[in-house]
């Protein structure tokens, strides 16, 4: 049994944005998961689905199976009791995740008590060991979080995270407001932590590029939906949905002469989640778009062992991803987005 | 019944004895004889102290007080009063002359105690007390209110010991000594004044044990609180509304005393201010020094109306300058003398007196200006403002205009002169010197920086030698005569015009107050008498019974039960909350 | 302004740009800026208590002997003995000197001190308005914070409702409503409380405080029925603004119950607002409720100011008013000095 | 209108239609906002009242010698609110009593925003001394105690509407003047306001271009919530006695009902009307204020 | 791929050119101020495209702002066109038609309550612009990519994606025909797949209009993207500065070299320094990198034997010119 297994889990805001639609992920203990997308894809969403944090009024469906155990018909005690204890998250912006009238050590001791997995003494020497853990001394349990940097906050968050053990740490673009050199910082500590207490770890970002050097497996997410997964240095390296090979072309690699003075992008906006194209949602952005991509949903399909993809160049006899792939001027030009 | 009854029917036995609670609305500025000037002040020293005489509560005449007779040199400048010797201070020492002696001294040498009540003594050269029943005042020149100095006398060995008289408030040490029909016991700034009966007063225990000056801000509330029994009188201020008299008349246990007042209610005219030294000040309207002009204003104005929109019935229609309650001095214009309401007479008159209209139906003035006055009001009296109302529209038909120029506090540009009308008024003392004196050129300041006695800057030579005349006859009869013709002086001239003597509108619960004396016996009123007749001569109710002490707490035990249940439920209701919230997110 | 109330929902907003201090100082340096501001303001005061006063057009000493006959060189001695003779800048150097040990001059109409008319006075307007601040705050809190976490129910919208118009309503007018109602009387409903004054006097022991309660009951009444929404209003918007943030879903993901998320995280950090709210009302407090005093004939400050301006008496006027004033900058200067304790974030 | 292309609009047009658009969005977001359409429609309904009150209840109502009743009569059908003490029909002074209240409510307010408005921006933009002498004085006016210092004010000058009008305005602008100080520091921390400078602007075109039209709108809900305030200051400066004695308004009303002692006599009629119609404008104003500002301030508008 | 259109010629004379820029903060309640810029010779040369590269806080935005007059720096000069940069009102509008900035995010940089259409026009208005205004709004939208530019004419800032806001500021820049572009951070706040749209756009740009551009960015594949010429920051100061294709392949300076280590695909180890970025009140002595220089950590430096002098000598500011330079110690020592 998989430590996470989701299945066709849709959320839907009360708004009507449907910002999650029909995602199946799985998660083995022990494995790092990235999951990338462009903003507003519906990333966070689905990290919050996961523990059942979103707004009353949203609707959610599908399954989500916490070691054998479906977080979302649990009763809303045993809801509490799985959250942190069971799987715990690093939330976007550190900044505002942490409450900045308390100190941050009794922030990280506040779900160690709650769960009751220490005494207050206990609570609090664990604090000291869970804050030297992450690099910063004990004595900073009692400080403020506006007396942090950034980057220290962060690591507080993931101290904090790792408070009551969890099987399952959920990262929600940990390193996107950080400068590259903490960023570096924080991506080794998750690595380096991961290794040691084997847990699981889902890795949200954006940057294709961070998520390849850091992850086992990577899911390349577009409007609410997985359009690519597949073993992390493979989907970078070489993507079959076209989305995933223009978010990875948009990391320049230095020293590399064919980005030199060749910016790639990807024209067009993302879609608006209250009022999705028809057929394939990548179609009215994608270089390689059939007439059937305007009808046609493709649904993840096997492209490759370990991989899937959603596209219906995928898969084809004539394998549709490699014949866009020789036609790479379809997306190296950026081009202004005019019709 | 429930607990939370009203407590309605109680003439509130505090402690033991009957209590007749007063509301009343001015609050105390001192309880320091030589400091208070207000009514409610000066009213409560009559209960407090004796004074060397009292008025007769029937016809106002001097009667005994301290002194039991007096008598004068046929000078005038000598007056000798002998001094009772059944008067005892609350703490037991005899009252004496040496106390009255002492009392008027201190207000002659020190200007501290001379504050308040200063000018009775100003004219004094001398006053000894050879013996304890002996005092003897001389003068500098002859006085008029000898036998009528409202001066309260207070024993020496008590006031002795003040240092500063201009801030001795007397309002520290309870009880006060004092040789009055009350002893004050108790004060509290802005919330009440308790005296207790003086059982050894000498004309005879007051038949209440107990009088207490509750004071309420809001005239309202002390109607409210009368018809709840929670006081026993209101007195108003100066009356009560015709609105509150009208309700108050239907009420159960109460009785409306509605008593011919002794003030008038007149409309002062600038006649342009000057000086005794001549100096002119003040900026009244040039056209109102013109007897026409102030005539005609006058027959724009309808009494009538006034007493039955404003007054309600509660007010005489104003003729002479004093009030009918004063019999012997009260004067009628003739018929032809009279400047009855007639609005075309009116025009007429400011026709002929130049002030013609102009296109825009508006008088103007010699200036050529469209005349306006400015008319001064007081604030805080809605008599002025309902008025001043009347006068907007009466005087815009005759077009001229009329900017009411209400102030809290008129002092100020009323002796600056700087107004061209303004509402007046007097409370009438039984002998009527002082309301005359006021419009004699003898008033007026000295030099504009001065304070004249005046009250509107009158001058004029024909009334001074008919006032010079009344001050020197002795004959009562005659005296009221020359009187009279002093009022149709004052009345032909148009200075002041009368336009209403307002009734002393007070109300009372019958089953608190069983009867009590208004001065005079017949048609008067109670509160501001002078004199301590109304509280030293109520008699209780004997029904008052139930004790307010007892209700009032058995109320607040409902309240903090009924709070507690609240509060009960409420938390209760935020458990149930609380319990289903567990299901929330 | 009146009903004391300025646009409450003003202040919603201000604390946020109000006590944030600049990051980088520290709480000593960050304490001895908002004393100092303090005294310059209290001096702003008694500049002013003393210049605006005097703009009130007379004579002071005409109007203090009332009209009365009084003699020139009678008032210049009056002057000199109020020292209303001197140069204005003498008179007003004097004034300080003296304002500054405490001394603020003799009142003309009441022949006391002016700081005896006050000490006098000040305990009757803390009872009732200590007791209602006391009420409306708790009053105002508790139902605002129902209010922000249940929004948009029935209930919240009751709640708003109700403060909201109740918060429109003139206190004097709902003191006089109250008083038909409650004291008088109307129909079968008796007349259970006083109409007026703080005592029947002549009480002692518990009889006389239940007698006190007994009279507090409708103007404290009215006065938290006016004054609460506001409380109310700033706290619910406050909790509002924070309901959206990270750090409570973080609370909630951390598995805490929702009262304990609201508790332990919610309001610590909406209070700031409140508590600048809790700190004007309190400094108010000293001013008076010169309206419920006045309907209620409570014997308290605001009346006294009513009745010393309308003589005008001039040192007892600028002795309240100096009072009221200090009692609003003492307590925005210790909600300042509190803030830090509050939101470490301030005065950092 | 039919869609003209766009290419023939000439820029004023362009003014033109963008402004209609924005009014036209901010009205669809107005409309959402229950509570603030229900204080438009009382708001509508008194200023209705009020601008045509002469036609149907004519000046004369306040005349007192023409006052067509007897004193305190209680409602009929001819005087279905009764007559005051002069006889005067007080449903008549109500409706009449709503210009002067509205219109001293109004000007109070613009008076005090306007004065808030410009310190507020000055000192938001201008920083160093000038900004904190202005903060000085408007910290100043901000711990006064509001009422008492507009108590005084109104017993310094003469009674009349001005007064009523400058003593509220006096007072009651210094949290306008911190309201949009604080906005506009906000504002010009924004990177546009960098833009401008950096396009050339001046002082006087950031200001009119960019922070006004920012603080604008906390500016219009501030004013509908001062007008509120201004309306019950109104009442209880004319409740106190300060106001103008000869003209009619609501808080004129109420004293006149008090001084007439309709209170204890039970007077109801003289005393309920003018208070409800008080509260009723102010709960109006006060409702749209806070429907405005939950329209114009995004931030609140995503926490409700 | 076409490669480096107008490769920068080191003779040509600069367009515009910061010479020995200090730029000082007033400390924090009397704490030591922050030398946000610290001593910078900088120069851009017509047609130009360089680059300024830097951890968070180093001083790029101050440089940026300093060069616009937006700070008048506390000692040195800017000069443009040959001219020294004077801060009266007048003369700076007048440079500011001439210089445009655009901002790190874009949808900051719009007044929301702005239409497109005023946006654009602002400077057009600012400066008086005698010709057809709409005109030139709608040329310098379609020029920004934005067509057909009528359609973007009404809109607000709210109704349009990131990128369109950034073409909307770039498109408001090039309205007034300058000829030179600041860009702070032109794409930070973008998503990566618009980010490349913008930055082709700034390449476009360059070609047709001939426009010289320094770009702000701490992001060094985006210098690599399009960048003639690259100056690394630390500190306040300018560090290495020298071609692209040298700096970023080979790097000199040891933070360059950390810098490009830690980059996802970076081959080799990442050189991860520790510690947060460094404060610019407190400015080492010596080599102002070299508390965290792992050269020196590593005992590199002692064994090229320039220790001390890392510790305590102060390094040169290097000359703006565009040939490439290190301040560092070690790299210029004989034995890197
Ligand atoms: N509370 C909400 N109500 C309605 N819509 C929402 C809500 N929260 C998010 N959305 C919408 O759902 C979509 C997905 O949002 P989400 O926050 O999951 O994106 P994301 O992938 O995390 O983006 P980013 O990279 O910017 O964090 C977005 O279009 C967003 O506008
Ligand atoms: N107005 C200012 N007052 C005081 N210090 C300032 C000011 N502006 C910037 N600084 C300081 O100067 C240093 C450089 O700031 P700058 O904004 O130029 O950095 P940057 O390189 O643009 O950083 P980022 O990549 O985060 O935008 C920082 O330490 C900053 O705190
Ligand atoms: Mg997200
Ligand atoms: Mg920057
Ligand atoms: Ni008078």
């Amino acid at each position: 049994m998989s430590l996470l297994d989701v299945r066709d889990l849709t959320v839907t805001y009360a708004s009507g944005a449907a910002a999650v639609r029909g995602v199946d992920l799985r998660l083995d203990a022990g494995q790092k998961l990235g999951l990338a997308g462009e903003s507003g894809c519906g990333k966070s969403t689905l990290a919050l689905a996961l523990l059942r944090l979103l707004p009353t009024g949203t609707r959610i469906t599908g399954e989500v199976l916490l070691d054998g155990e479906d977080v979302l018909t649990m009763k809303w005690g045993r809801v509490r009791a799985v959250r942190w204890a069971g799987a715990s998250v690093v939330f976007q912006g550190a900044m505002h995740s942490l409450n900045a009238v308390h100190r941050i050590g009794d922030q990280i001791a506040e779900p160690i008590l709650l769960h009751r997995k220490a005494t207050p003494a206990g609570a609090k020497k664990k604090t000291g060991e869970l804050l030297e853990q992450v690099g910063l001394p004990a004595a900073r349990a009692d400080a403020y979080p506006h007396e942090l940097s950034g980057g220290q906050r962060q690591r507080v968050m993931i101290a904090m995270a790792l408070a009551c053990d969890p099987r399952l740490v959920i990262a929600d673009e940990p390193t996107t407001a950080l400068d590259v050199m903490i960023q570096a910082q924080i991506l080794r500590l998750i690595e380096q932590l991961v290794a040691d207490q084997d847990l699981g770890l889902i890795m949200i970002s954006h940057d294709l590029a961070v998520l390849a050097d850091t992850c086992d497996r990577l899911a390349v997410m577009y409007a609410g939906r997985v359009v690519e997964e597949g073993p992390a240095d493979e989907v970078y390296e070489d993507a079959r949905h076209p989305y995933a090979r223009a978010l990875s072309a948009a990391f320049p690699r230095i020293g590399d002469p064919a980005s030199r003075f060749a910016p790639q992008g990807l024209a067009g906006d993302p879609p608006d989640p209250a009022a999705l194209p028809s057929g394939c949602t990548f179609h009215p952005r994608c270089p390689v778009a059939l007439e059937s991509c305007a009808e046609e949903d493709p649904v993840l399909r096997e492209a490759g062992p370990e991989r899937r993809a959603a596209c219906v160049l995928v898969g084809r006899p004539a394998d549709g991803a490699g014949e866009a792939h020789e036609k790479p001027d379809a997306l190296e030009e950026a081009r202004p987005s005019t019709p | 019944a429930t607990p939370l009854a009203p407590a309605s029917q109680q003439a509130r036995a505090a402690d033991d004895g009957k209590v007749l609670t007063v509301a009343v609305a001015q609050s105390v500025d001192s309880l320091s004889p030589f400091l208070a000037v207000r009514l409610l002040s000066t009213s409560i020293h009559r209960l407090m102290y004796e004074y060397l005489t009292n008025y007769d509560p029937k016809d106002n005449h001097a009667i005994p007080g301290l002194a039991t007779k007096w008598e004068s040199s046929p000078d005038k400048l000598t007056w000798t009063y002998t001094i009772r010797s059944n008067s005892k201070w609350s703490d037991g020492k005899q009252a004496t002359a040496e106390d009255a002696a002492w009392t008027f001294n201190k207000m002659m040498t020190d200007d501290g105690a001379a504050t308040a009540n200063g000018s009775y003594v100003g004219n004094f050269k001398k006053v000894t007390a050879p013996s304890p029943t002996k005092l003897v005042v001389e003068l500098k020149k002859p006085q008029a209110t000898m036998v009528s100095l409202d001066v309260p006398i207070v024993p020496k060995h008590v006031w002795e010991k003040v240092s500063d008289f201009s801030e001795f408030n007397n309002d520290k040490s309870f009880p006060v000594v004092g040789n009055g029909p009350f002893t004050l016991t108790g004060y509290k700034a802005d919330s009440y004044v308790r005296l207790k009966a003086n059982k050894g007063f000498w004309r005879g225990a007051p038949k209440f044990d107990e009088v207490v000056f509750r004071y309420y801000k809001d005239q309202d509330a002390a109607v409210s609180a009368l018809r709840k029994g929670e006081v026993s009188f209101v007195a108003g201020s100066p009356s009560l509304t015709p609105a509150q008299a009208a309700s108050l008349e239907g009420a159960d246990n109460i009785q409306v005393n509605d008593a011919p007042g002794r003030r008038f209610y007149a409309l002062a005219t600038n006649p342009g201010a000057k000086a005794k030294n001549g100096k002119k000040f003040g900026d009244g309207h040039p056209s109102l020094l013109d007897q026409r002009v102030r005539n005609a204003l006058f027959r724009a104005v309808d009494r009538e109306a006034i007493i039955e929109k404003v007054f309600q019935g509660h007010a005489v229609e104003g003729e002479g300058y004093l009030p009918p309650r004063f019999s012997q001095y009260y004067w009628k214009p003739s018929a032809d003398q009279k400047l009855a309401y007639d609005p075309a007479e009116a025009a007429r008159l400011l026709d002929q007196a130049g002030y013609r209209k102009n296109g825009d139906g508006k008088r103007v003035g010699k200036d050529g200006k469209p005349i306006s006055y400015r008319v001064l009001c007081h604030a805080t009296d809605p008599n002025d403002k309902a008025v001043g109302k009347y006068l907007q529209e009466w005087w815009g038909e005759l077009g001229i205009g009329v900017q009411l120029n209400c102030l809290d506090n008129v002092t100020d540009p009323w002796l600056a002169g700087k107004y061209d009308l303004a509402f007046d008024g007097w409370s009438v003392n039984p002998d009527p010197d002082f309301v005359m004196s006021i419009h004699t050129c003898g008033a007026l300041p000295a030099t504009p920086e001065d304070t004249g006695a005046t009250d509107n800057f009158i001058c004029d030579k024909k009334y001074d030698e008919l006032y010079a005349r009344q001050l020197a006859e002795y004959d009562p009869a005659k005296r009221a005569d020359i009187v009279q013709q002093m009022e149709s002086r004052l009345y032909d001239l148009g200075y002041m015009n009368v336009m209403a003597y307002p009734n002393a509108v007070e109300a009372y619960r019958t089953d608190q107050i069983k009867s009590i004396t208004t001065m005079p016996a017949k048609a008067g009123n109670i509160y501001g008498q002078d004199g301590y007749w109304s509280w030293w001569s109520a008699v209780p109710a004997d029904s008052g019974g139930s004790s307010e002490n007892a209700s009032s707490t058995v109320v607040v035990v409902g309240v903090v039960a009924v709070v507690v249940l609240l509060a009960g439920l409420g938390g209760f209701a935020a458990m149930r909350r609380r319990a289903t919230a567990e299901d929330r997110e | 302004m009146t009903a004391d109330a300025t646009p409450a929902l003003v202040e919603e907003r201000e604390p946020a740009a109000g006590p944030r201090v600049r990051k980088g100082s520290s709480y000593p340096r960050y304490l001895a800026g908002k004393v100092a501001g303090a005294a310059v303001s209290l001096l702003a005061v008694l500049v002013t208590s003393f210049f605006l006063f005097r703009l009130i057009p007379g004579d002071p000493v005409k109007t203090m002997t009332g009209g009365r006959q009084v003699s020139a060189e009678q008032l210049a001695a009056y002057r000199r003995e109020f020292g209303l003779d001197l140069p204005l800048w003498r008179q007003f150097t004097d004034y300080c000197g003296k304002a500054l040990t405490g001394d603020f001059g003799t009142s003309y109409q009441f022949r006391s001190p002016v700081v005896d008319k006050i000490t006098e006075a000040l305990p009757n307007t803390l009872l009732l308005t200590g007791t209602a601040f006391v009420l409306y705050t708790a009053l105002g809190i508790f139902l605002g914070t129902r209010s922000a976490w249940r929004r948009g129910t029935v209930g919240d919208r009751f709640n708003t409702g109700l403060a909201l118009t109740l918060y429109s309503i003139p206190s004097f007018w709902l003191g006089l409503l109250l008083i038909i109602v409650l004291s008088v009387g109307i129909g079968p409903l008796p007349g259970m409380f006083p109409t007026g004054g703080m005592e029947s006097g002549g009480k002692e022991g518990f009889a006389y405080v239940a007698d006190v309660a007994h009279h507090l009951v409708l103007p404290v009444v009215t006065l938290v029925a006016v004054e609460y929404g506001q409380t109310l209003l700033v706290t619910r918007s406050a909790l509002l603004d924070e309901m959206g943030s990270d750090y409570l879903t973080t609370a909630r993901a951390k598995g805490l119950r929702d009262d304990l998320v609201r508790r332990r995280h919610a309001v610590p950090n909406a209070l700031l607002p409140t508590v600048t709210l809790i700190f004007i009302n309190l400094g108010r407090t000293v001013a008076g409720v010169i309206l419920v005093e006045t309907v209620f004939s409570w014997p308290g400050l605001g009346g006294l100011f009513y009745q010393a301006l309308s003589v005008p008496d001039l040192p007892l006027v600028q002795g309240l008013f100096f009072v009221f004033a200090a009692a609003v900058i003492v307590m925005n200067t210790l909600a300042d000095l509190v803030y830090p304790l509050l939101d470490p974030r301030v005065a950092r | 209108m039919t869609t003209t292309t766009d290419t023939a609009l000439s820029p004023r047009a362009l003014a033109r239609q963008r402004r209609r658009a924005s009014v036209a969005r901010f009205w669809r977001q107005y409309r959402a906002e229950r509570a603030g359409l229900y204080g438009l429609t009382a708001l509508a309904l008194c200023a209705l009242l009020a601008l045509f009150a002469p036609l149907f209840v004519g000046s004369d109502v306040s005349s007192v010698t023409d006052a067509p009743g007897r004193p305190m009569q209680s409602p009929s059908a001819k005087f279905p609110l009764g007559t005051d003490q002069f006889g005067r029909d007080l449903l008549g002074l109500v409706i009449w009593g709503s210009r002067v209240s509205l219109l001293v409510g109004l000007l109070a307010a613009v008076l005090s925003v306007a004065i808030g408005t410009l310190i507020g921006v000055t000192a938001g933009h201008f920083k160093g001394w000038y900004a904190t002498v202005m903060m000085r004085i408007t910290d100043w006016f901000l711990v006064m105690p509001t009422l008492v210092l507009a108590i005084a004010l109104a017993t310094v000058m003469s009674r009349s509407l001005t007064t009523t009008v400058v003593a509220i305005g006096v007072t009651t602008w210094p949290t306008t003047a911190r309201l949009v100080r604080a906005q506009t520091l906000a504002v010009e921390t924004r990177p546009y306001i960098e833009r401008a400078k950096a396009l050339g602007g001046g002082h006087w075109h950031i200001m009119s271009r960019h922070v006004l039209p920012n603080v604008m709108p906390l500016v219009l809900a501030q004013t509908t919530l001062i007008i509120s305030s201004a309306i019950l200051a109104e009442a209880t400066l004319a409740f106190l006695g300060l106001g103008d004695p000869t003209v009619v308004s609501w808080g004129g009303l109420l004293q006149d009902a008090r001084e007439a002692g309709a209170v204890s006599a039970g007077d109801w009629w003289y005393l309920v009307p003018p208070g409800i119609a008080i509260a009723v404008v102010a709960l109006a104003f006060t409702l749209c204020g806070r429907a405005v500002e939950s329209v114009l301030n995004p931030r609140l508008g995503v926490s409700r | 791929m076409t490669m480096s259109p107008t490769a920068s010629d080191v003779t040509t004379a600069p367009l515009l050119s910061a010479q020995g820029l200090y730029v000082t903060f007033p400390g924090r309640h009397g704490g030591p101020r922050a030398r946000a810029v610290d001593g910078v010779h900088l120069d851009i040369r017509p047609g130009e495209i360089v680059a300024l590269v830097g951890e968070s806080g180093c001083g790029k935005t101050t440089l940026a702002r300093s060069l616009l007059g937006l700070v008048e720096p506390t000692a040195g000069r800017v000069t443009f066109d040959g001219r020294p940069l004077e801060y009266s009102g007048r003369a700076l509008k007048a440079y500011r038609k001439r210089v445009q900035l655009v901002l790190q995010d874009p949808s900051g940089s719009l007044n929301p309550r702005h239409t497109v259409y005023d946006a654009v026009a602002e400077g057009l208005r600012i400066h008086g612009y005698g010709g057809d205004e709409r005109t030139a709004v709608a040329e310098a939208l379609s020029r920004a990519g934005l067509r057909p530019p009528e359609r973007f004419f009404l809109r607000y800032p709210h109704e349009l994606s990131g990128g369109q806001r950034q073409r909307v500021v770039i498109a408001g820049a090039l309205v007034l025909e300058p000829e030179l572009l600041v860009a702070d951070e032109p794409v930070a706040s973008l998503d990566a797949s618009v980010r490349g749209e913008i930055l082709a756009l700034l390449l476009r740009l360059r070609t047709e209009l001939g426009l010289s551009a320094l770009v702000v960015t701490h992001d060094l594949g985006l210098a690599w993207n399009i960048a003639d010429r690259v100056a690394v920051m630390y500190l306040g100061r300018i560090v290495e500065t020298g071609a692209v294709e040298q700096v970023l392949t080979a790097p000199r300076h040891p933070y360059t070299q950390a810098l490009l280590s830690v980059l996802p695909e970076a081959p080799g180890a990442p050189v991860v320094l520790t510690g947060e970025p460094p404060d610019p009140s407190r400015v080492p002595s010596g080599c102002r990198f070299h508390v965290r220089c792992q050269i020196l950590a590593g005992g590199e430096a002692a064994r090229a034997g320039v220790t001390d002098a890392c510790r305590g000598q102060d390094l040169e500011v290097l000359s703006g010119s565009g040939e490439s330079q290190v301040a560092c110690h070690w790299a210029v020592s004989p034995t890197p």
